[in-house]
């Protein structure tokens, strides 16, 4: 951190060709460069490798970028006050987030109305009341057969199940031992589309379901 | 959402299953699913199934029959309270009050996950408020990929083709489950079962047609067959002293009678 | 440009909610917003249409834009000097760039290198399973769009038809004019690859798959 003041000036000589990514400033832009081509969240180790960095300085530079992305007005306390203009002071029309274990950058949820004219892709319908209940059973109980997630809704999922799987929020993985069927666990484009880093940061379920401690237990006694 | 309008308008789309009916009923009445009133939603379940029916063109037998082991169980525990208060004596009382539980636990737990699914909704309508950067690779790094190695002949890539193309047989399900869901019971069929039953021997006592019942719910199937073979005025019954045993007698003659006679009548009821 | 120096604290009260385009702050992170997420170039006439501003102010804000992303040390002459920050100073690891008439956001050259080398790695030269089946679904039902290969396939196929385009085995053609999406069809580098001259000259299914019409019928009918 204490090097960035110096970025400004190492960008510009940096800018005649490839400069070694020892210098902060020119990492930082040859990994934005590299978010620019990503099609998929990606690790920190997986930038880390490709660019040649430790997971601890790539994970500091994304900080870093985001921070800059999401903007600020005051200079941050570790900045040189020498700096001559810092990096942005006015959040960007894009941010960059961590998801699903990896970092992407994503269009400015302020500007969705906007961009949604532009981006056919990605926009998907609504899921149906249905749908999500099975999407959420599947959440909560994973890995889960659909034969239970039926019990629990009290209705045949198939036809549901088929849509989430279509859709990629949910897939096979595997086959139960005992009873053969298949189970079924949510995406990675899940979390993606829940904007979390996994299944364990989602709401928790016990306080919805009052007094009702014991439960849970008694369905998997039952082997469902 | 629709459960707190008044009227409480029916469509087949507000509700996502049974469960999803019984706490709207609940939730009109302004009860605690610990202490429903079962009479009352009972009757109501009962009543919108039936609206259901008559409206619903999508209704399919599957989705039905789901809601009828609900309305069954209902039924059930409806009848269980207008025997005597209290007094558990029996097996059949006992499997009762597990019937209730039962239902009542499913249903807390049907609420919570239909609540999470309303947070799930709600975040995955924010986070579609961004589109994440997914563009094209450009054209100079896209030139640098390995030269692609294929190997597939037109007819290796023609039975790829095919085996993708075959629809996919829906795939059984899996696990039995008669002990929460109750298997599929078919009023017609116990109907079927009661008559045939009845033309050989007759008067019957209700207990003597169900004391071959496998389960509380074919129970239910036939005290359901029985009303509506009353109502075509196959059986009438008679019982010397309340709660003293119900006797069936069979009073559609000699013609010939067959349960496909009310069909139609059954399945527009159920 | 006078109001470069607002852009800050515009941008900053903005971000609770939508905010009228009327201020050049918002309109040029809306502009960069939409930049940051399409991906096809888009001409400045398309981005003035969607962000309902004139031509000229596009114009404009595209060239602060890039003249941001390029990098300064001195504050542009035209900003106001009270401006705490300007908007970053040194070169990103991103350009726009204006080719054929149309603006995208891609990669800087500087950084190719890395970025070639972090693409490459993990890349094969061969198609997974799921590319092969995708690839064969849309060959033999060209032009198709990914939602029906999705219900064909059961699972979600946009990652696996990504590949595949950037493979230049299958390209866009068209939308469908009921529901807007966009229909994909073999390349000619696929008949190449294929060694058949064209797609007439795909062996016939095998005759005892149910026809390809009713299984058409049967995958409408699941309302994808």
């Amino acid at each position: 951190m204490q090097d960035a003041a110096g970025d400004g000036r190492a960008g510009e000589t940096a800018s005649g060709g490839p400069d070694p990514l020892s210098h902060p400033g020119t990492a930082k832009a040859a990994l934005e460069a590299v978010l620019m081509v990503i099609d998929e969240p990606a690790t920190e180790e997986e930038l880390a490798a490709g660019l040649d960095l430790t997971v601890e300085t790539v994970g500091s530079l994304l900080a870093e970028l985001q921070r800059e992305y999401n903007g600020y007005t005051v200079k941050a306390p570790d900045m040189d006050q020498a700096s001559p203009a810092g990096f942005g002071s006015s959040p960007r029309g894009f941010e960059l987030r961590n998801i699903a274990g990896g970092w992407r950058i994503y269009s400015r949820a302020d500007y969705a109305d906007i961009v949604g004219k532009y981006v056919l892709e990605g926009q998907t319908a609504r899921l149906t009341q249905a749908a999500l209940e099975t999407l959420a059973v599947i959440a909560y109980r994973q890995p889960v057969s659909r034969a239970r997630v039926s019990a629990i809704r009290g209705v045949n999922v198939d036809s549901v199940v088929r849509t989430l799987a279509q859709r990629g929020l949910i897939e096979d993985s595997g086959t139960d031992p005992e009873s053969g069927a298949i189970l079924y666990r949510t995406t990675s484009y899940f979390l993606e589309r829940m904007g979390i880093g996994s299944v364990a940061e989602l709401p928790q379920l016990s306080p919805h379901l009052p007094g009702l401690d014991g439960i849970a237990e008694f369905y998997d006694a039952e082997g469902l | 959402m629709a459960e707190s309008k008044p009227g409480f308008e029916v469509r087949l789309a507000n509700f996502t299953g049974p469960f999803d009916l019984l706490l709207g009923l609940i939730a009109k009445h302004q009860m605690d699913i610990t202490e429903v009133a079962i009479a009352t939603v009972t009757d109501e379940f009962i009543k919108y199934i039936r609206k259901l029916q008559e409206l619903g063109g999508e209704w399919t037998l599957d989705e039905a029959s789901e809601f009828l082991v609900i309305a069954a169980t209902l039924l059930d525990l409806k009848a269980a309270r207008l025997l005597p208060a209290g007094e558990v004596e029996n097996d059949e009382d006992i499997a009762l009050l597990e019937a209730r539980d039962l239902l009542f636990a499913r249903l807390l737990q049907y609420k919570a996950f239909k609540h999470v699914a309303g947070l799930l909704g709600e975040t995955l309508h924010q986070e579609a408020q961004r589109f994440p950067r997914q563009v094209a690779l450009e054209e100079h790094f896209a030139a640098m990929l390995p030269e692609l190695v294929w190997k597939h002949t037109p007819e290796q890539f023609a039975a790829l083709a095919g085996a993708a193309l075959q629809p996919k047989a829906p795939r059984p399900t899996e696990v039995g489950l008669n002990h929460l869901h109750g298997g599929n019971v078919s009023v017609k069929e116990q109907a079927e079962i009661v008559g045939l039953r009845l033309q050989r021997e007759s008067p019957l006592t209700f207990r003597a047609i169900i004391s071959d019942a496998e389960s509380t719910l074919v129970v239910v199937a036939r005290f359901l067959a029985l009303l509506e073979l009353f109502r075509e005025k196959a059986v009438s019954f008679d019982q010397l002293t309340p709660l003293a045993d119900l006797a069936v007698h069979w009073t559609a003659g000699r013609r010939v009678w067959s349960a496909e006679n009310l069909s139609d009548e059954f399945e527009e009821q159920l």
